[in-house]
């Protein structure tokens, strides 16, 4: 008798458990409003990041298109996977000394693995994060870049 | 048609699948390869390196601030662990005694990633068992975490955060309201895990008595983490040898001794509330100060071997450096938890039926580039 | 126990170890053919009990092969470094422990894979991670990969 | 022509008297065998892509989603694009497959389900056959479907495929006794076979309300072993996702996987039908009481609409089933039908006969 009294109390038990899930999901069918997806493409002019969102490493420039780059190679140096390049030149500066400049800046986004100790070791604070992070191009050498925009110069107040 | 049957059958009478590498329920590139009796598994031949980049390797040509991003790839669901592991091996061998602010964050972060992770891992688990919608539910909360990660320093995954002497960047002014708005919210949601899974009478049937591990196994294979807690190993490094600030908070070593994929499941659960313990008693006490101590630009730690251990959310992981004064390591051993968690395997499901391997392989919860490296 | 107690109790079961100065751990070389006696004497041993291999790893140190057991107590909470060098680099052979500590067949493997020494006795001697028919062993100092050449 | 929402039997007679005005008897009924054909499929096919989104969109908003929502307005023509999709996928023949069982299976999968639609009745006079022994027409014609599933996982020469072809054929045939014993229920309340009378017979009150707890109970089991049967989540165990991949179709692909597909999905739709039909009056408005006010405004809606509501209120029930539990172990799946279902469904037998004898229902 006794097992047969289990058996059902043991069915009784089971169903009740399993009514107690479909409570949660039955909920969330009627509870439209907890839906967390974002509609991306839809949402792209409002769609902002984070300020700290690693997107790429980028170099700003001022409005008179000059940055703060002095081509020193610290942070060729530092990157684990070798995904940046630097090139430099020789120019005159104005009091009529050779100097060493920043010819191209480049920056291999398909090696770059965000890891950060380009930027955090960078003594002028030349480069920083972007926030882009749609990187999708139909060409791999699209994402070699140049961060120094052509015709720029170095700030008066950055010391090489 | 009688040649075909023998093509299948194979030797023996044996009945050999590959499970793997590319399954639904190896969370990665895993392979096994069963040796069936109908439905029942005879044997279980874990084959790993399919995704094997030989990070210790390359560890030995790169400078220990280096080595932090390579840690993040190993057991990406928890990376702060990592690259704390390395970070503590660094300071103990120089001597550096890290700022307080440095110890709480740290260690609110490890706490955030447990949380994070374990989430993931119900909500895998789940699917592993048929129950989909979990899958969504986990991930759900997973992404209020990460979007504290995010805002703090940028990546959601793959952080490279805690370095040598501290933390990459400060935290961002908003992570204590995002934290302190996350922990009612977990607390709220965290009990639906029950009542969707935890209670479910198809789940306890599928969960209780299966893959039973004794302590002594444990030990003997050197399972850690929620797995070997399971079991009644006390192998939280945590308690064992405090780092950070876990010697200043609260939390319960959750130990079950069933040693059964039930009893594993339940430890992590229940982790998740000791984890959001420790984050709501760390939440308003994260000293002002700076976030990292001067380092040299070039690290070169003295001669000799250092061990450093700390626990990840699935075990405790192990860094070995053998240094000659060099900037680049001689030697760099990561002795991670998923490789020892994984071969246990064979011993566990041996005898169960291969769903029952399923719900054995997703309770030892395995990271496949952690068991790799 | 303090580690000098502990060092004084793991000579008397190592009488041929020699203990190097290590900050952390006690740390014990021992000859290679005593490894797996005085292996199976530290679990055995009521005062030692390591019945805990957390970490079993190979290094190539200054020519030499060595391998190091992290060996700890999970009764009395104690941890010991155990040492054993390869005799040679073109056949290092070594006793498997994987009889005493069922974790050390797969760290044996993995030191196979990756820095050729062979163990002894051991159930499944065979690669882990590279495939079979890889040439040489990576973590070897001299290995040199002609396929994929690195250089820093 | 005569055309009433309310009864279909009209509009059949008026078509048919049309067609006998222009042509002889034998091309009148071919012509209507074509046209009822034309309907049926066509039928099917929507239904099929119908039930397919409908089932991404429920699931989607169970797991805080929205589903598909691209492809046209709130995405409903996302199954469309799907099909066009699999329409143009390659076909894939596995090397020492049985070829001609490989290429059949697939079909007597999408005929097994397509037959047993053509005996439901949609509403009044909407009924393509109808047999004196619907109910057992359709029984005999949906365990057909399993032969579909065992050719295909044994000729595909893939293991999973037949360890899923195995389980389903252990599953379909231990559930078809439930599913049958929970008819058979009905059929002694009811006194007839055919799903008309079966209907017509609930005029004054669905069986599930008649019936009192015994009909109850068999509703429960027939709407388990239906799902069961179907190969639907928590009984999915013949393509189990994250054991066998796929199972007994993990080698078809193109548009042979889509006939998989759209069967399950019509199997479904059976199921709940079924469970309509049998026990929620099937397109038989809802009443209380007697020529209530309530009474006449549920009169006012269509029997198609009572039809098709009371079956996607099952079919989101069987949904709602496969999207919350996990996945059943076979041997569970097996004492839960000989241990469980079985035995109450016998016992449940009894007690309905006792009752029917001492007229105690309604």
């Amino acid at each position: 008798m006794n097992a047969f009294f289990n058996y059902f109390s043991e069915i009784g038990r089971g169903v009740k458990t399993l009514l107690k899930g479909m409570q949660i999901t039955n909920g969330y069918f009627f509870k439209p409003r907890e839906i967390v997806t974002q509609k991306y493409p839809e949402n792209r002019a409002t769609l902002k990041m984070f300020d700290q969102f690693k997107g790429e490493v980028i170099m700003p420039h001022d409005d008179n298109n000059q940055h703060r780059c002095t081509g020193c190679g610290i942070c060729e140096n530092n990157c684990p996977n070798g995904s940046i390049q630097i090139l430099t030149k020789k120019e005159t500066n104005a009091e009529g000394k050779a100097v060493r400049i920043v010819d191209k800046h480049i920056y291999h986004l398909s090696m770059c693995t965000f890891c950060g100790l380009c930027i955090k070791t960078c003594p002028s604070d030349a480069i920083t994060w972007g926030q882009t992070f749609e990187h999708a191009v139909f060409d791999r050498s699209k994402l070699t870049k140049v961060l120094n925009k052509p015709g720029s110069t170095i700030k008066k107040e950055v010391k090489g | 048609m009688v040649e075909k049957a023998e093509v299948i059958l194979g030797e023996n009478e044996q009945y050999v699948i590959n499970m793997g590498p590319q399954h639904p329920s190896t969370h990665g590139v895993l392979r096994f390869e069963l040796s069936l009796k109908g439905e029942i598994v005879d044997k279980v031949v874990p084959h790993c390196g399919y995704i094997h980049r030989g990070i210790e390797k390359m560890c030995e040509a790169n400078t220990y601030q280096q080595i932090i991003h390579l840690t993040d790839r190993m057991d990406y669901l928890s990376a702060h662990p990592n690259n704390e592991a390395v970070s503590l091996l660094v300071e103990k061998a120089l001597g550096i005694e890290v700022p307080e602010r440095v110890k709480v964050i740290r260690t609110m972060l490890s706490e955030l990633g447990r949380l994070g992770s374990h989430q993931l891992w119900w909500a895998a688990f789940g699917m592993d068992l048929g129950a989909l919608t979990t899958f969504f539910y986990g991930l759900r909360d997973r992404e209020k975490i990460l979007d504290i990660f995010e805002e703090s320093f940028g990546s959601r995954l793959l952080h490279s955060y805690i370095c040598p002497g501290g933390l990459m960047n400060d935290i961002h002014p908003n992570f204590k309201t995002r934290v302190k708005e996350l922990i009612p919210y977990l607390r709220k949601k965290l009990p639906e895990y029950d009542q969707l899974l935890t209670g479910n009478v198809i789940f306890t049937e599928r969960s209780k008595n299966i893959g039973i591990m004794t302590k002594e196994d444990a030990i003997s294979y050197g399972i850690t983490g929620p797995s070997g807690r399971g079991s009644g190993f006390a192998c939280d490094v945590r308690k064992a040898e405090p780092y950070s600030a876990y010697d200043r908070v609260d939390f319960k070593e959750i130990l079950m001794t069933e040693g059964d994929t039930f009893a594993r499941y339940q430890v992590r659960i229940l982790e998740m509330y000791e984890s959001i313990k420790i984050l709501e008693q760390l939440v308003d006490q994260i000293p002002d100060g700076d976030y990292t101590v001067k380092m040299k630009p070039i690290i070169k730690l003295p001669e000799g071997e250092y061990y450093q251990r700390v626990e990840t959310a699935r075990g405790e992981l192990g860094v070995y450096a053998v240094s000659t004064g060099e900037k680049f390591p001689d030697r760099m051993r990561f002795r991670t938890p998923n490789f020892s968690n994984l071969f246990i395997i064979d011993k566990l499901a041996r005898g169960h039926k291969i769903a029952d391997l399923v719900a054995i392989s997703g309770s030892l919860d395995l990271v496949i580039p952690d068991i790799d490296r | 126990m303090d580690q000098t107690t502990l060092q004084q109790t793991i000579a008397k079961l190592a009488p041929n170890a020699v203990f190097n100065t290590n900050p952390q751990f006690v740390e014990a070389v021992v000859p290679a053919n005593e490894l797996h006696q005085v292996a199976k004497a530290l679990k055995d041993n009521s005062e030692t009990q390591f019945d805990f291999l957390c970490n079993q790893t190979g290094i190539d140190q200054k020519g030499e092969l060595k391998v190091v057991y992290h060996l700890r107590s999970t009764s009395l909470n104690h941890a010991c470094v155990l040492k054993a060098s390869a005799s040679n680099r073109e056949d290092a052979i070594l006793d498997t422990v994987s009889d005493i500590w069922a974790a050390a067949e797969f760290f044996e493997r993995e030191i196979f894979d990756l820095l050729g020494i062979r163990f002894t006795n051991h159930p499944d001697m065979r690669r882990l991670f590279l495939e079979d028919d890889f040439q040489g062993f990576p973590l070897r100092k001299d290995f040199v990969d002609n396929v994929n050449i690195i250089e820093f | 022509m005569a055309f009433s929402i309310y009864d279909f039997s009209s509009f059949t007679q008026s078509i048919h008297q049309l067609l006998s005005g222009v042509m002889s008897p034998a091309w009148v009924l071919v012509s209507e065998l074509v046209l009822v054909g034309l309907v049926f499929l066509m039928f099917y096919a929507l239904l099929g892509l119908a039930l397919v989104y409908l089932e991404r969109r429920v699931c989607a908003f169970i797991q805080n989603r929205l589903g598909p929502n691209r492809v046209g307005p709130q995405g409903i023509f996302q199954t469309i694009a799907d099909l066009i999709k699999l329409l143009f996928k390659e076909i894939f023949i596995i090397k020492n497959a049985d070829k001609f069982l490989f290429n059949l299976a697939p079909f007597i999968v999408i005929i097994a389900s397509m037959m047993a639609i053509g005996a439901l009745p949609f509403a009044k006079g909407l009924h393509a056959m109808d047999f004196n022994i619907g109910v057992f027409y359709i029984l005999a014609v949906t365990s057909l479907g399993v032969v579909g599933i065992l050719l295909a996982g044994w000729s595909s020469n893939s293991k999973y495929s037949l360890l899923g072809a195995m389980r389903s054929g252990a599953q379909i045939i231990s559930y078809e006794l439930s599913v049958g014993l929970s008819m058979l229920a009905i059929i002694i309340f009811s006194g007839s076979m055919q799903l008309s009378v079966i209907v017509e017979s609930q005029a004054n009150g669905w069986w599930i309300f008649k019936g009192h707890i015994p009909a109850f109970i068999s509703f429960v089991i027939f709407l388990i072993a239906a799902t069961a049967e179907t190969n639907r989540g928590p009984f999915d165990l013949a393509e189990a996702e994250s054991e066998l991949t796929a199972g007994f179709h993990t080698e078809y692909s193109g548009i042979r996987f889509a006939f998989f597909f759209l069967a399950e999905y019509m199997n479904m739709f059976l199921a709940a039908a079924l469970a309509t039909t049998l026990f929620l009056g099937g397109w038989m408005p809802l009443h209380f009481g007697v020529d209530t006010q309530f009474n006449h405004i549920m009169d006012f809606v269509p029997p198609v609409v009572w039809f098709f509501g009371k079956t996607f209120f099952v079919i989101y029930i069987i949904m709602l089933f496969k999207w919350t539990f996990p996945r059943l172990r076979i041997d569970q799946l097996l004492t839960l039908e000989w241990k469980y279902l079985l035995p109450i469904n016998l016992f449940n037998i009894v007690l309905i006969a006792f009752l029917v004898m001492m007229g105690w229902h309604f």
